[in-house]
């Protein structure tokens, strides 16, 4: 069990695509100029990348080593288009809503790279979670950062929202006259924003390696939550 | 001939990949520590680019358009340039095994290096020819690369200023990042005279 | 449907060909990144990396097996080289590994030494002579401060003593801690 | 105890930076003529918030305070932000803009002498593209009236009445965007906006600045590679544009002494950490920053492309300098002998 | 003569306020010498020298103390006539504090010298002449301490076209070369002479910084004497720009010649070579004289009552000098050297040695401590005033932050500290620290990377060898029982690449088992780790053996016990 | 070369080939699996997707005609447009003619303004049978976000009343002609201070849309099905 509690850990935090690994970065960036666009792709790229990750450890053992990039490749192509498909007949208003950005998931670096470093060498089950926690790591970092781009730029949250429920509205959360700060849309913004949050990633790091050396000092275990990549 | 001139420098910048087109940054955000290997990655990925975009032009326009299979067009796109950027590796693995070392997890990364896939998606989206597209692919790697060098330099240079602790590494770059596009788009509306 | 299939069996027979041919044709022998890496590494054979040897943490770092902050005596300035070496994120080095110490050299106490040669099996750099039964000595010059030889010694009789700084040797300090002992005449 | 050498010349950042503020003044009175007393409202605005950013960052990075406050380097990004920033900008926006500057550009980098751009015109850049608009409402020339501009700054009302184009603004939306007719002979004619070389007061600015150059000059503080080179290439391009369709492209005595040209060539041109240090990599910075800064004011979006172009260049500066390094002592002509 | 010289300029360059006056109004005085010679035996760039002497020796003045060791060394010899008293640590004229060995001599007084006798090098080769020099020990007096007799070497060509006599003196307070032209120009000459006959020069040319009109006459005046002798125009005297640092060899060889010698590279193969003043008067003194490098002139000054040239035996402790010229009671220190480059003396008993071309005494006052740093604002000052054309702040920024890689692209080693960067910096930034940390980190980790390698191969030569042991024992075992035939033979045939028929080859492979047994059991008794060892560490093991050899006469009734 | 050297290079030479033929082999059994699971889902989700374009095709021309305005069916009533340099268009574009009972009501067509502040803005107009715009929108632009951009009613702050939506209803009747203009030009619509450029192009450009509708409306209603319209024809 802690196999896969490591996992989720990787995933959401110690190997976070984004912020450990500086993956995937042109989607997280391109989409994230508001919430509501953010969480959509990061639903689609968590779906892409758990059935990738299954269906190549699945295959993997019928993979040649020598063509095995043309392979992951094409299957994690298929399966984007698949998805792709399947979008736009049966979730044509989200389908409307990402439009280009879900083919742009065949080329999400994260995608490959897990393919790559972990489901072409582990098992059915560790892989799809390896996937399911990947893309979480991607969601939340993908959301935060659309979530302060938009507040920042547009005094808003949820915009937008109304193309996948109908019912529901966005948030004007600063007063309607605030002058948006444009920036934060375009895309220096995004990567100041980005900026800020490693930096924010590398204050927590550093304040818990810090309490690890207290704790070796009193001469008590770490907490213990090392796999190795 | 003016024409293609200023589809090299619109690609190059006005529409940077990087800055703009917000493309390729994985590359660039994990091979500009040193200008060497900048400058490795960029010729490879210029290389990579341009054959891809020449590529994917002949297929899209012999096989796929001709037998109506648009919706194969990522794929077999994507496919193809997998098996040319898997042929460069080889060769440079066999030629250069330290540029190889250095490039390390990149270059298979190329293939999805969203440049690479999304420069010959555009091309078809506005409707280049065979030249067109070549030169397009071309300038755009070359936009690729500049902004790469660019960078190195710049990082080589950070890598011994005072930065304050948790900006140190990944965190200044991408701010710095940021200013190089702010720069950028200065460019701004240089392409509605093309 | 047939056209999708023949057109991407027709692209698929074709790489799939070039690239089988290509992988044979290229395959590359040996290893050069290990050693370049393995020349970063202090040599001091210690094991604190958690590896028999720098040259296995080596190879366990060119195959990604190992993080690059593990090896205590080759201390920052390594980890640093290391990082540029392989394009990695510098990381302090990790305090589960060890501390960065004063370089030191063994020195056995002749007066206890029962000669057993223990340490002379211990050490990697075979920088202890002597043989069974007598006093064995450590060639200075060739110590590497591995500590090795430490543990298995029966009666304790090597401590490590720091290697004293001469006018030969001295640096120059980081000039922001700048140092200059004024000492009173001594005779 | 010091190290040799044991004794140094007279000399201190702070002296550097304060003779700079007082050759800015020439230009700063002039412009306090023409355009009111705005500016010193900025320029007052723009110090204390440069300076209370200053300290709030010092102390947070934990470096010693007085030192580094008394150094003059954050009075000197502050007065260029000013400058810079259009008289009437609303408080709000100078505010914003210092703090990007010194907080962003400046302290993130490590401070003072270690940051790559120059802050002032990341400042610049970041609110033009934010606020495009107040970024160009620029008070009408001769419209000194102190308290409309007050109530700009300070109050929520946008001014119409006292804004006016620039003349950089109005000839490039005229020739560029309204329609295909306009020539510049068309608009300058308009001489609401243009006098004879730079647009009405804005030639006069132009020369305060020249002035306190050439002082910067005579106190070897700058040298002169970067000012020649960047007012020569200026000169020359839009010169040579203007005599192959002088309809299309305005002259070189327009383009010299309007927006940021003079400012530019000598103040901002010239921020010793973020350029060129070399002699030749100061005159191809120079240059560069000359040619971008025509083809962003001739064909780009906005009015004033010095700040871009000096960003553009300051992101080039590391690798010029690698590649303009003169030679070393005995590496000029290998293998020896009397040149 | 000297109208007619053409001159070349040099990159940068200051001109600090000189201080000269001060020193240069009196003559050379002789000291005394003191109640104790502290003679450090490393004294020249290169190898310590061997002490000869023992603690109560007599020794004369001018005997050997210390014989050159190596290829680049140079011998040392007792100021004056005395007893040894000690040979031991003593705290070194040296920046760090620490202590070399040195020979304490007691003079007796009488101040006896060895048995003088010239040395005709006209009759000898240039080879003897050159170990002449070495054992004479005459090294570089400009300050680099440069064992003299291998620059005496006329490099490729067997020939030079100029020998320059550096008289530019251009660090501010120290005048010693300056009053010696005044005083002594013949002798420096006729070193001169002797160094361009061995270099066979073309010419001779004497660089002396325009500010010394006295020397500038003097020396004319000891040329044309020299010249009219000789019947060429050989010797000039040039007067040359007083500009800081006009005295650096490559700088005043520029000026002089218009030639760049670059770093790393020998003068001699660009036709030129240069010496100090003193360093010719030394040869004087050595050659025609028998007398070798005892004694120096020193200008002691700074911030002192009267500042004075005097010729001190090495050895004699600064304290004892500075007494000499009624230090003020501000002093708060002791600097071996001009302000621009000296060193900072740990203490002020420390003694002259060789390098020692000034004493300069120090206070609050006359160096005030430099302002707290300030980060580099890139202003480029630096790089306006460096003679050797390098971008200063470059190397600051990279050695500040310990990329010494980048620093060296940046030609680190290029520097030759004059200092003239960090006396212009508005930052006042210590840069010449930073270079002098970044040198020495580099050097050190030279040395490190050369101990790793060695410590690489004995660590594969045993993992080697170890290997090997193993396969013998695996080969010993098998051969034990018969069945094991075929498996020895299997096992040997892994270990030796040829491969035989099966019979012959498990016939060999049982000699070669007995043969490894016999061997393993000699090597159980004695590890066999000695072999390849230098001379040194033999020399080393050997004197441990020794040492062991008598704890084991002591220890032997306690070992008998275990056994 | 000896004997055994050149035995092994044949020997690599032919496992080259084999692997080759391997690999093709292997490539060829994923590749077929995979597209034949693509082309699959292609084939099963075409009517939906299919249904799903014109859905929103239809929706952008519903943006300017509401959809119970007609009774045809718009896609079949159409037109192909040649360059109309009137309208700043390039490319053939399409026209669509809603009628009611067979009534002309209005058609929908694309326009372009080229003088945006930063190139051209594309629109959808509808004009009514009556010489009305009925309403106009934004399709394509690059004015500057958070300035020019206004003229796309989504990004416009006055959500209550978008500043497009002060042409819908008005004809040359109700403003004549020459006031087709901002107010800045003298005109009557309203522009938003700081970027007149982007309103004053949208706006003409709906001028010039209105004439071009009324001079040529009788042909257009006239034309076939599926006919193309040249505009140079009729004088
Ligand atoms: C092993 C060795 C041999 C040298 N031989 C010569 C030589 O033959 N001729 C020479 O001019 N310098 C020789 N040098 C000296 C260097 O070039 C030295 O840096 C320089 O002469 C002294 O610099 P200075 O003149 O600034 O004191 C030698 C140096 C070394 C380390
Ligand atoms: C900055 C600098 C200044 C120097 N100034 C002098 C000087 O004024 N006079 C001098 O004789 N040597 C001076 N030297 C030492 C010379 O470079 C050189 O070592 C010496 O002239 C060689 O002669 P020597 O081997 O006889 O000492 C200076 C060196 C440096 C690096
Ligand atoms: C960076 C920048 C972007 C601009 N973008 C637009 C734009 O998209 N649309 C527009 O009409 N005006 C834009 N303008 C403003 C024009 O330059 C011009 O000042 C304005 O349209 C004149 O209108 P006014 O008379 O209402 O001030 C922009 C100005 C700047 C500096
Ligand atoms: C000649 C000169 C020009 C300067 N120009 C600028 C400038 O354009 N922008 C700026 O922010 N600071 C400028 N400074 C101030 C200072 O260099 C700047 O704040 C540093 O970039 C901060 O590290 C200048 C200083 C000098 C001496
Ligand atoms: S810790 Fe370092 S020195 Fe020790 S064995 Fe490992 S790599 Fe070698
Ligand atoms: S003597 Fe001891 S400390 Fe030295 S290298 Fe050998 S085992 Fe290591
Ligand atoms: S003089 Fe000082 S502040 Fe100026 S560039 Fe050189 S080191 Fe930097
Ligand atoms: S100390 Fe070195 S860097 Fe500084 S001026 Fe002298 S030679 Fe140049
Ligand atoms: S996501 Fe675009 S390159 Fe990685």
């Amino acid at each position: 069990m802690s196999m896969y509690k490591d996992i989720a850990w990787n995933g959401l935090w110690k190997q976070n695509s984004i912020l450990a690994q500086l993956l995937g970065l042109c989607p997280l960036l391109a989409v994230s100029t508001n919430l509501v666009n953010a969480v959509s792709l990061g639903l689609a790229t968590i779906l892409v990348m758990m059935l990738s990750n299954f269906a190549i450890s699945a295959l993997r053992a019928l993979i040649p080593y020598e063509i095995r990039i043309p392979v992951f490749i094409l299957i994690i192509a298929a399966l984007v288009t698949v998805v792709d498909l399947a979008f736009n007949a049966f979730l044509h208003d989200l389908y409307l809503v990402l439009g280009i950005f879900i083919p742009l998931i065949v080329t999400n670096c994260i995608v490959l790279a897990r393919v790559e470093a972990f489901a072409a060498k582990n098992g059915l089950r560790a892989s799809t979670m390896d996937g399911l926690m990947m893309g979480v790591g991607f969601v939340w970092v993908i959301a935060l950062l659309g979530a302060v781009r938009e507040f920042v730029g547009q005094g808003t949250l949820f915009s937008g929202i109304e193309m996948i429920f109908p019912t529901l509205s966005g948030i004007q959360i600063l007063p309607v006259d605030y002058p948006g700060f444009l920036v934060a849309i375009l895309p220096p913004g995004a990567f100041f924003v980005l900026g800020l949050l490693i930096a924010g990633r590398n204050w927590l790091e550093a304040r818990a390696n810090r309490r690890v050396r207290e704790h070796r000092q009193h001469d008590q275990p770490p907490p213990a939550n090392s796999l190795p990549a | 001939m003016t024409t293609y001139l200023f589809i090299i420098l619109g690609a190059v910048l006005v529409n940077n990949v990087v800055f703009v087109r917000i493309l390729g940054l994985c590359p660039f955000m994990g091979v500009s520590k040193k200008l060497e290997t900048a400058l490795g990655m960029g010729a490879a990925t210029t290389f990579v680019l341009t054959m891809a975009c020449g590529a994917s032009y002949i297929i899209d326009r012999w096989l796929l358009i001709p037998n109506q299979l648009e919706y194969l067009r990522t794929l077999s796109f994507i496919v193809t340039i997998a098996a040319i950027v898997q042929l460069t590796e080889l060769v440079i693995q066999k030629t250069s095994p330290v540029l190889h070392q250095v490039l390390g997890i990149y270059l298979p990364l190329i293939t999805t290096n969203c440049a690479v896939l999304g420069i010959p998606l555009l091309n078809v989206a506005l409707r280049h020819n065979f030249l067109e597209s070549l030169l397009f692919g071309f300038g755009s790697a070359l936009g690729f690369t500049l902004a790469l060098i660019l960078f190195a330099g710049i990082r080589e240079r950070l890598e011994a200023a005072d930065v304050p602790v948790h900006f140190r590494g990944t965190a200044i770059a991408m701010i710095t990042a940021g200013v190089m596009s702010l720069a950028f788009m200065g460019f701004a509306g240089l392409d509605k005279f093309k | 449907m047939l056209e999708a299939l023949l057109v991407m069996a027709l692209g698929a027979i074709v790489l799939g060909a070039a690239l089988g041919y290509a992988a044979v044709r290229f395959r590359v022998e040996g290893d050069p990144l290990v050693e370049k890496i393995d020349a970063i590494l202090p040599q001091t054979q210690c094991g604190q990396c958690g590896f028999p040897g720098c040259k296995p943490y080596a190879q366990a770092i060119a195959k990604g097996e190992a993080e690059i902050n593990q090896c205590p005596p080759g201390g920052e300035e390594g980890i640093h080289k290391l990082a540029d070496l392989l394009g990695r994120e510098f990381k302090p080095l990790s305090a589960e590994h060890g501390i960065e110490k004063p370089k030191s050299v063994a020195l056995i106490n002749e007066q206890t030494c029962i000669g057993c040669t223990l340490c002379i099996q211990a050490c990697p750099v075979d920088a202890i002579v002597g043989a069974a039964k007598q006093m064995h000595t450590v060639v200075a010059s060739q110590c590497t401060g591995c500590e090795l030889c430490l543990p298995p010694c029966p009666v304790d009789c090597i401590t490590m003593e720091p290697l004293a700084e001469s006018v030969e040797t001295w640096k120059w300090k980081y000039p922001v801690v700048r140092l200059h002992p004024v000492q009173k005449e001594t005779a | 105890m010091n190290n040799s050498p044991y004794f140094l010349q007279p000399a201190s950042v702070q002296s550097v930076m304060l003779r700079v503020l007082l050759a800015l003044l020439p230009g700063i009175a002039i412009y306090v003529w023409f355009f009111g007393a705005a500016v010193l409202v900025q320029i007052a605005l723009a110090s204390v918030t440069a300076l209370a950013a200053e300290a709030a960052m010092l102390k947070a990075r934990g470096k010693p305070l007085l030192m580094f406050l008394g150094d003059g380097s954050a009075l000197v990004t502050a007065w260029l932000i000013a400058l810079t920033f259009p008289p009437i900008a609303p408080w709000w926006l100078t505010v914003i803009g210092v703090l990007t500057a010194i907080v962003i550009a400046k302290h993130l980098y490590g401070g003072l002498g270690q940051n790559p751009f120059n802050p002032a015109m990341v400042a610049f850049a970041l609110m033009i593209v934010a606020y495009p608009s107040l970024m160009s409402q620029w008070p009408a020339v001769g419209f000194t009236d102190f308290l409309p501009q007050w109530n700009a700054i300070f109050g929520t009302r946008q001014l119409d009445a006292i804004t006016m184009a620039t003349p950089l603004d109005a000839l490039r939306t005229a020739l560029h965007t309204a329609d295909a007719r306009a020539t510049v002979a068309g608009v300058l004619g308009n001489d609401a906006t243009f006098g004879n070389i730079g647009g009405k007061g804005w030639e006069w600015v132009a020369a305060g600045y020249f002035l306190g150059g050439i002082y910067l000059l005579q106190q070897r503080i700058i040298t002169w590679h970067m000012p020649a080179a960047f007012l020569a290439t200026l000169f020359l391009i839009s010169g040579g544009f203007a005599l192959y369709d002088p309809t299309r492209f305005v002259g070189p005595s327009f383009h010299l002494f309007t927006g940021g040209a003079m400012l530019g060539a000598f103040f901002i041109v010239t921020d010793p950490v973020s350029g060129c240090t070399t002699p030749r990599g100061k005159l191809i910075f120079a240059a560069g920053i000359a040619l971008l800064t025509w083809v962003i004011r001739t064909f780009g979006a906005y009015p004033d492309g010095i700040a871009f172009a000096v960003l553009l260049m300051n992101i080039a500066a590391p690798l010029i300098d690698m590649y303009t390094q003169p030679p070393v002592f005995g590496h000029k002509n290998k293998r020896g002998g009397p040149p | 003569m000297s109208a007619l010289q053409r001159l070349f300029g040099f990159h940068g360059g200051v001109k600090p306020a000189y201080h000269k006056e001060a020193s240069t109004t009196a003559p050379i005085a002789v000291a005394p010498t003191p109640t104790r010679l502290v003679i450090p035996l490393h004294q020249s760039i290169g190898g310590p020298p061997r002490p000869l002497v023992k603690p109560g020796e007599r020794v004369l003045k001018g005997q050997r103390i210390g014989s050159a060791d190596g290829n680049v060394s140079s011998a040392v010899h007792a100021s004056t006539s005395g007893t040894v008293v000690a040979v031991e640590m003593c705290l070194m004229p040296h920046t760090s504090g620490l202590s070399a060995l040195c020979v304490v001599i007691e003079p007796d007084g009488r101040d006896e010298w060895i048995a003088l006798q010239a040395f005709d090098y006209r009759a000898a080769t240039p080879t003897q002449t050159r170990d002449y020099l070495r054992d004479a020990g005459v090294v570089g007096l400009g300050g680099a301490v440069f064992p003299t007799y291998l620059k005496l070497n006329a490099g490729k060509q067997g020939k030079l076209e100029t020998l320059v006599l550096n008289g530019a003196e251009c660090e501010p307070f120290i005048t010693c070369d300056d009053v010696l032209m005044r005083e002594r120009a013949d002798a420096i000459l006729r070193g001169a002479v002797i160094m361009r006959e061995m270099l066979a020069a073309g010419q001779v040319l004497v660089g002396i910084e325009d500010n010394k009109p006295e020397a500038v006459a003097a020396m004319e005046a000891a040329a044309r004497a020299v010249n009219a002798a000789s019947g060429d125009d050989a010797i000039r005297v040039v007067a040359v720009p007083t500009r800081y640092p006009a005295g650096g060899a490559k700088q005043l060889i520029r000026v002089l010649t218009g030639i760049e010698v670059p770093h790393g590279e020998r003068s001699t193969d660009y036709g030129v070579q240069c010496f100090n003043v003193g360093t010719a008067y030394a040869i004087h003194e050595a050659i025609e004289l028998g007398q070798p490098l005892i004694s120096r002139i020193v200008t002691v000054a700074g911030n002192v009552g009267h500042a004075r040239n005097y010729q001190v035996l090495f050895g004699t402790p600064m304290k004892d000098l500075i007494a000499l010229c009624a230090p003020l009671p501000d002093s708060d220190r002791v600097i071996m050297g001009g302000p621009m480059m000296g060193f900072l003396m740990p203490a002020d008993q420390v003694p002259v040695v060789k390098a020692t071309n000034c004493v300069l005494v120090g206070s609050k006052k006359l160096f005030p401590p430099p302002p707290p740093e300030m980060p580099c604002i890139r202003c480029g000052e630096c790089a306006k005033v460096c003679p050797a054309d390098l971008q200063p702040f470059e190397m600051y920024w990279f050695s500040r932050a310990r990329i010494f890689g980048k620093a060296q692209e940046y030609n680190l080693f290029d520097c030759i500290e004059c200092g003239c960067c960090a006396y212009v910096c508005p930052s006042r930034i210590p840069l010449v620290d930073y270079y002098r940390f970044a040198k020495s980190e580099i050097w050190t980790r030279e040395v490190e990377k050369e101990a790793a390698d060695e410590a690489r191969e004995r660590y594969e030569f045993r993992l080697l060898r170890e290997e090997r042991e193993k396969q013998e024992k695996a080969a010993k075992l098998a051969a034990k029982t018969a069945a094991g035939r075929e498996k020895a033979a299997a096992a040997v045939a892994e270990a030796q690449k040829p491969a035989v028929t099966p019979e012959e080859d498990a016939k060999k492979a049982l000699i070669a088992a007995a043969l490894e047994r016999v061997k393993t059991q000699k090597e159980l008794v004695h590890p066999e780790n000695t072999v390849d060892l230098t001379p040194e560490q033999q020399a080393e093991v050997a004197a441990i053996e020794a040492r062991r050899a008598e704890i084991r006469e002591m220890a032997k009734p306690h070992l008998r016990q275990d056994d | 070369m000896s004997e055994p050297e050149a035995i092994e290079v044949t020997r690599r030479e032919s496992s080259v080939l084999r692997i080759s033929m391997r690999t093709a082999a292997i490539m060829l059994a994923f590749t077929l699996v995979f597209t034949a699971m693509m082309a699959g889902t292609y084939k099963a989700t075409e009517p939906l997707v299919a249904a799903s374009a014109l859905a929103e095709k239809l929706r952008l021309i519903g943006e300017v005609l509401p959809p119970g305005a007609y009774d045809n069916d718009l896609m079949a009533d159409a037109i192909t447009l040649a360059p109309q340099p009137a309208l700043g268009l390039d490319d053939d574009t399409r026209l669509w003619r809603a009628r009611r009972n067979g009534v002309p009501v209005a058609l929908v067509f694309e326009a372009a303004a080229r003088d945006g502040y930063s190139g051209r803005i594309g629109l959808i107009v509808a004009v009514g049978s009556d010489g009305k715009l009925l309403a106009m929108r934004v399709t394509t632009h690059k004015e500057t976000p958070g300035l020019g951009d206004y003229i796309d009613p989504k990004k416009d702050r006055n959500k209550a009343r978008p500043w497009i939506t002060q042409f819908n209803g008005l004809g040359f009747a109700e403003v004549p002609r020459e006031k087709w203009r901002v107010k800045k030009d003298g005109g009557r619509f309203d522009q938003m201070s700081g970027a007149t450029i982007s309103a004053r192009a949208v706006t003409n450009a709906g001028g010039r849309a209105l004439a071009w509708a009324a001079e040529h409306r009788e042909r257009l209603f006239a034309l076939p099905p599926d006919g193309r319209f040249e505009g140079k024809e009729t004088p």
